[in-house]
């Protein structure tokens, strides 16, 4: 299985990892998550500073997708995961996965995406025009976790 | 010699980034937070919070996991990625 | 909410429909689908034949994606499905979703496909170097079905 | 009168993409199918299976719907798009 795993503070290119996951012979589906920034809480967002670990957020996406290759039978995984100031709209996250079976593409990125909402080391700031503050962890996302956890 | 990290709120309220602990190895990750709680009330009021994660060379870990001489040891609150 | 629905003989260009998708304010997760002719069982596949029933087709994938909308908040679904003959490698259908929520937008996504491919009049025909035959419906098509049958 | 549409492995063995049923309406999907399977044997085998899927008017239906005067009937085998 191909892994491709990046952090980065450039923007990135939805178009060409869906190409390079298409060239993965045998894998008829193609499942992608982007994740932007969004003014949903207020209608004054400003922009969002994405602070991480370096080091260990490559190693704990890598950690993830091999987890996920580990449960499912998949040809490709890219995760990228931007890091540094971000204004609205923009892209944050990236994971897309290419596999035969249609099933195992839908199930393995969720399960990326909601390990890497709780194990991989990123910490969101918002910024408004007033204040700006740290994201608060969402339990939503632990009760997402515990589902896989069987 | 530990090599200790901290990471976004944590990182703020302590004014630290990084700080280099001389304690007695092998030791624990609850034990290596109590002494670093000894600096000054600050540090004590925000390193005892039960929501504080830990990774220790890079790798979340438990707070009674085992810690050696050498570890680069990371402190920070539950992350909020993706 | 956007709904978008094609069926058509032309290729389209996934990169397109997200862009399209990124654009649906307060939408911070976008998950797509797309599947692929591959050659799966034997190694002779030379192309594929998909026929439909014109006109009920795009009946079917609308009314599968307003199905997904009252399950979900969702901002946008496109769906984009081809007819005609296509060679190994190409694009076959495409399922698009923008929501609020990346659990919403991932269940909506699987859920339609779910239905498509159960419920949309569309049909394979293969040919092999040797061959051509009408694929068979699969029973792991119908359990996935089920699924959301609560 | 009733506009008669077949798809698929379907279209292909009974040779025929489109047919007027002249039977009595209303009917129902079950009674039209009996009366296309009268025209001839290979129509009353294909046209028998259990697998059969049908719609009206571009509608879903099962074996026991309502057909009325005008409608449009499609029967075609399990859909394999996707």
């Amino acid at each position: 299985m191909t892994v491709f795993v990046a952090v980065q503070t450039d923007d990135f290119c939805q178009a060409s990892e869906y190409d390079e996951l298409r060239r993965n012979a045998g894998c008829g589906a193609i499942v992608t998550f982007c994740g932007l920034v969004r003014d949903l809480q207020s209608t004054t967002l400003s922009g969002m500073t994405l602070e991480h670990y370096p080091g260990m957020t490559e190693k704990a996406l890598k950690d993830i997708a091999y987890k996920a290759k580990s449960r499912w039978e998949l040809g490709a995984v890219h995760i990228i995961h931007r890091v540094g100031y971000l204004k609205p709209n923009a892209q944050i996250v990236f994971v897309g996965v290419a596999s035969a079976h249609r099933a195992a593409a839908f199930s393995a990125c969720e399960f990326i995406m909601d390990y890497l909402k709780n194990q991989a080391p990123f910490w969101k700031k918002e910024h408004t025009t007033e204040a700006e503050y740290w994201v608060a962890s969402k339990d939503s996302d632990k009760v997402a976790l515990a589902r896989w956890e069987h | 010699m530990i090599k200790v990290l901290f990471f976004a709120a944590l990182r703020e309220r302590l004014h630290c980034d990084q700080y280099t602990a001389h304690c007695a190895t092998p030791t624990t990750v609850e034990s290596l937070l109590l002494h670093l709680q000894q600096h000054n009330e600050q540090w004590q009021q925000a390193l005892s919070g039960t929501e504080l994660l830990c990774a220790i060379n890079q790798t979340m870990v438990s707070h009674s996991a085992e810690v050696v001489a050498g570890d680069e040891v990371a402190f920070f609150p539950p992350v909020t990625g993706g």
